[in-house]
């Protein structure tokens, strides 16, 4: 097979989102890469600060990405309540940490799924999308909605958790970490899944750090980052929040991780909602937002930095979005070159990408 | 791949899991939150929901200077059925904005219809107007709005000039 | 529970913040966010931010204020190879003159020029 | 008469045949499927297409691959030598490897090169499992393969299972789905092809089952309720590997094939002439 220019994307079968890359393939060997970012741009940043009011920037936000939806309007609500002084009660913040893990769940269970499809392994993507609609099902009766949940709100969340519901999350719970078990013995021990990602798209724990990779994509690596382990947003440590990591580093420990994470967040949420504290779900707000803050919450995918600056005006000044995909690019641009064609797919989805995040 | 092929047979002779929706109707979900109903008579007119709604799906216009009668328009299709405006209703407990659990239905061949729908989707017939009549809306609520305040001032004023006439 | 950053902002000029964050980066120990501009009407204040690995609610920021539109950014890539993208980013979104950065990667050909400047209408 | 039968309505069957696979595999997956009929309706949609084509090689190639694979089945059931319909299926395969690597699409052309590693992979396979028919039988004939009296099956079990393991690549299917790989190259060959001009590929597809069928029905000699047995057991096992693997490089097909398939069946095939 001599020189072929091979495009993948921005419409391909395997890409979720549109991006799009130029490989130059030598029997099938990439050696050469060239990215396309921003098909989906959306001036979300520019709204932002002229069309919106600081209080319905977390809907406007939401709407960045509808896989972690509730990540990026907590993570706005979190920064103007740090520019306005609202300090919101226990019930609110584990409340909030419910619905985060929850979104956790369901993003990976889609991450690991899309593996599974574009390794060409159609029944092991079914098995791990069926086992994901239980967690849709309790984040549709916690938040109201299937995709957008629009649940934080500045000063609480949006409605609160009855007895009923606590019982119908718990019931699913349960159900969804036994079929978690099962679809991660799948893809641990499954032989034709390992030829396709065991050792595929391999990235050192000094590359990672290098490169500055973010979230599963460098704990799968080795090297210890979580943004819930080093910033102070929601008190994780009191529901039972462990970080994993992998050594191994390539597309089939980037899915391991991922289930790792799942069943510690499957454990946090049984946590919280055995310990809910009691307390109202809305606190009183006044004032507006003055100052500036950076906030950064851990994102299903990795590490989400929010900049926000503020006047005293109902607009604000600058909302600065850093999405974990964005991090995450220049190691995969890197991680192409000498791969085989047939394992670049895995490579991408094994990254999770989001590319309306990224382009905004 | 042994644990997948003895999976896959059994999967063979159990249950699909499968809704066979369209023709069997899909479980509502509760506690969904769906149409935004509306009160007119309980109704303070604050235009609180109509600040805080992001889109921009309820829009009041100022029919009637004199009283400063408004009428609460409100688009389900531009909607994005956040919430917002029901949690900022100062009368929401009494049931003035309620955000009720069925799904609006997709704009097919006929308009929905109903008093708690608010004056806009009542006035209209063909669902391809929908869009070029919310932006006449939208231009009368900016201009109305205006027009009211200019009213409200000159009417001060007014006052205030006979005020100061009956003090001579 | 409210957040609490620690920003460490170090004031540096567009000439010396190569050599200042060259002097400061150690991979294994900072991790690199991202390059943030934010347009303060007219002047420009630019932020190069890090985090810390293993330690609690540390953000170190160096920032030069009062950058004009016209300015020349040096590039950190040399030091930080994962920095081109929000180098770019710069290019593209504010339209600035950044060392060695492609432009329309983020919006198309044909599109607004430069738009989350201030003075920029849509 | 039953396989004149059998040669017109191919299409037909192989339809029939494709829509209780895609109920079987989605009942596999724990899914409802869609209807049985499904393959025909697709076909009526994709004739009331609009014919466009690249340049008329390309579809006259496509045509080509359905009218090949026809005549092979003919060649095979009414009658012939087991070797030409071999031959005549590598004709078919050609004519989608000639139409695909013309156009300039890289899926195209990359589809085009995996095809021909699958045809190395499985031909000689193919070619063996005649000779080892035709060791057992003493005859190339179909009519005399299917009056054997005895059981080829005892005689060839270990060419009868790399003939087995070959099936997922002559179908498209999982691990061997490789020039057809959606989620990599598209659907390969195929891709360019639209309206009336891709349903002769499709259409040529269902034949290939039949094709593939016919030859595994042969194992069962006179004894046609085991050739029937046989048929139901290798679609059962192919979609249970289907469903239960994930696709594997072209380079590990190959090697697989060369490496343990065709040793295996020559195997067989050597023990069997050294023995008789």
């Amino acid at each position: 097979m001599g020189k072929i220019v091979v495009p993948f994307g921005s419409q391909h079968v395997a890409l979720p989102e549109p991006i799009s890359f130029l490989f130059d393939t030598e029997n099938e060997i990439i050696t050469k890469v060239e990215a396309h970012i921003g098909y989906v741009h959306r001036g979300i940043e520019k709204a932002a600060i002229t069309r919106f009011e600081y209080n319905q920037l977390p809907y406007l936000t939401a709407r960045v990405c509808g896989l972690c939806s509730i990540t990026h309007a907590g993570a706005v609500v979190h920064g103007i309540e740090k520019l306005m002084d609202i300090e919101v009660n226990k019930r609110i913040d584990y409340l909030r940490m419910l619905v985060v893990e929850l979104d956790r769940i369901h993003s990976h269970m889609l991450a690991n799924g899309h593996v599974a499809e574009v390794v060409g392994y159609e029944n092991l993507f079914m098995q791990t999308f069926r086992a994901r609609e239980d967690v849709m099902d309790v984040l549709e009766r916690i938040t109201g909605n299937r995709v957008q949940y629009d649940y934080q709100t500045i000063g609480g969340v949006a409605r609160d958790i009855d007895l009923e519901t606590a019982e119908f999350a718990k019931k699913k719970l349960k159900k969804l970490k036994e079929n978690v078990l099962k679809v991660m013995e799948f893809h641990d021990s499954d032989y034709t899944f390992g030829l396709k990602t065991k050792g595929v798209g391999v990235i050192s724990k000094e590359m990672a750090a290098k490169y500055n990779t973010a979230g599963p994509i460098a704990r799968a690596s080795g090297l210890e980052t979580d943004v819930r382990a080093e910033f102070d947003y929601l008190p994780f440590e009191e529901v039972g929040y462990k970080m994993q990591t992998r050594k191994e580093g390539d597309v089939w420990a980037r899915n391991m991780v991922r289930f790792d994470e799942v069943l510690n967040s499957i454990e946090m949420c049984e946590n919280i909602l055995d310990n809910l504290p009691q307390g109202e779900h809305q606190v009183k707000v006044k004032g507006r937002p003055k100052g500036e803050t950076v906030v950064r919450v851990e994102a299903p995918r990795g590490e989400c930095f929010y900049y926000l600056k503020a006047s005293g005006k109902k607009v604000m000044d600058r909302v600065r979005i850093r999405v974990p995909t964005y991090a995450n690019i220049p190691i995969l641009k890197e991680l192409f070159l000498g791969a085989k064609y047939s394992d670049a797919q895995a490579i991408v989805l094994s990254f999770d990408p989001c590319m309306s995040c990224t382009a905004r | 791949m042994l644990k997948m092929f003895i999976e896959s047979l059994k999967n063979l002779v159990s249950e699909p899991e499968t809704i066979k929706y369209p023709f069997e109707p899909s479980p509502e979900p509760k506690g969904y939150r769906g149409t935004i109903h509306y009160n007119e008579e309980l109704c303070i007119f604050c235009d609180k929901c109509e600040n805080i709604c992001p889109p921009g799906a309820i829009k009041f216009v100022v029919v009637d200077y004199e009283t400063g009668k408004k009428e609460y328009n409100y688009n389900p299709y531009l909607c994005i059925y956040c919430g917002a405006c029901v949690r900022e209703c100062p009368k929401a407990d009494e049931g003035c904005l309620v955000q009720v659990e069925t799904r609006t239905p997709p704009l097919g061949r006929s308009v929905p219809k109903g008093k708690e729908l608010g004056y806009f989707i009542n006035r209209i017939d063909n669902p391809k107007e929908v869009e070029s009549k919310w932006r006449e809306i939208e231009e009368l609520n900016i201009k109305t709005k205006e027009e009211y305040k200019a009213y409200k001032k000159a009417k001060r004023a007014q006052k205030a000039a006979a005020k100061a006439k009956g003090e001579e | 529970m409210m957040i609490n950053p620690d920003m460490q902002i170090e004031e540096v000029t567009l000439d010396n913040v190569v050599e200042k964050i060259k002097d400061f980066y150690d991979e294994s120990e900072w991790n690199f966010i991202t390059v943030n501009a934010t347009d303060l009407g007219g002047k420009l204040q630019i932020d190069w931010l890090f985090s810390k690995y293993g330690a609690k609610n540390i953000i170190k920021i160096f920032r030069a204020q009062d950058v004009s539109y016209d300015a020349f950014i040096p590039s950190i890539v040399p030091v930080i190879p994962s920095a081109w993208l929000a180098e770019w980013e710069l290019a593209d979104l504010f339209g600035l003159e950044v060392e060695n950065a492609a432009t329309g990667v983020f919006i198309a050909p044909d599109g607004p020029k430069a738009p989350l400047r201030a003075d920029t209408k849509l | 008469m039953i396989n004149v039968i059998l040669t017109l309505l191919a299409p037909i069957i192989g339809g029939f045949v494709y829509g209780i696979e895609r109920i079987v595999k989605a009942r596999m997956q724990k899914r409802v499927g869609p209807p049985l009929l499904q393959p025909f309706y697709d076909f009526f949609k994709l004739m009331d297409k609009r014919p466009l084509m690249i340049h008329s090689l390309h579809a006259l190639m496509g045509i080509m691959y359905f009218i090949a694979e026809w005549f092979a089945l003919a060649v095979l059931l009414l009658g012939n030598d087991l070797l030409i319909a071999v031959f005549f299926h590598v004709i078919a395969v050609l004519a989608l490897v000639i139409g695909a690597s013309s156009v300039r699409s890289p899926y195209s052309v990359l589809g085009a090169l995996r095809e021909l590693m699958h045809m190395i992979s499985y031909e000689p396979l193919m070619v063996l499992m005649v000779v080892a028919l035709f060791l057992v039988v003493g005859s190339f004939d179909i009519r005399d393969v299917l009056a054997y009296e005895g059981y080829p099956i005892l005689r060839l079990p270990l060419v009868f299972i790399a003939f087995l393991l070959t099936i997922p690549m002559m179908l498209q299917k999982s691990p061997f789905d490789i020039a057809e790989a959606h989620q990599e190259i598209i659907g390969g060959p195929e891709i360019e092809y639209s309206g009336p001009f891709y349903e002769a590929l499709y259409t040529g597809k269902w034949i290939e089952y039949i094709y593939v069928f016919t030859f595994v029905f042969l194992f069962g000699g006179s004894h046609y309720w085991l050739g029937v047995l046989l048929v139901i057991l290798a679609f059962l096992f192919i979609n249970l590997l289907d469903n239960a693997s994930a696709r594997l490089d072209f380079r590990a097909m190959v090697k697989f094939a060369w490496g343990f398939l065709i040793p295996m069946a020559a195997l067989n095939v050597i023990l069997l002439a050294l023995w008789q």
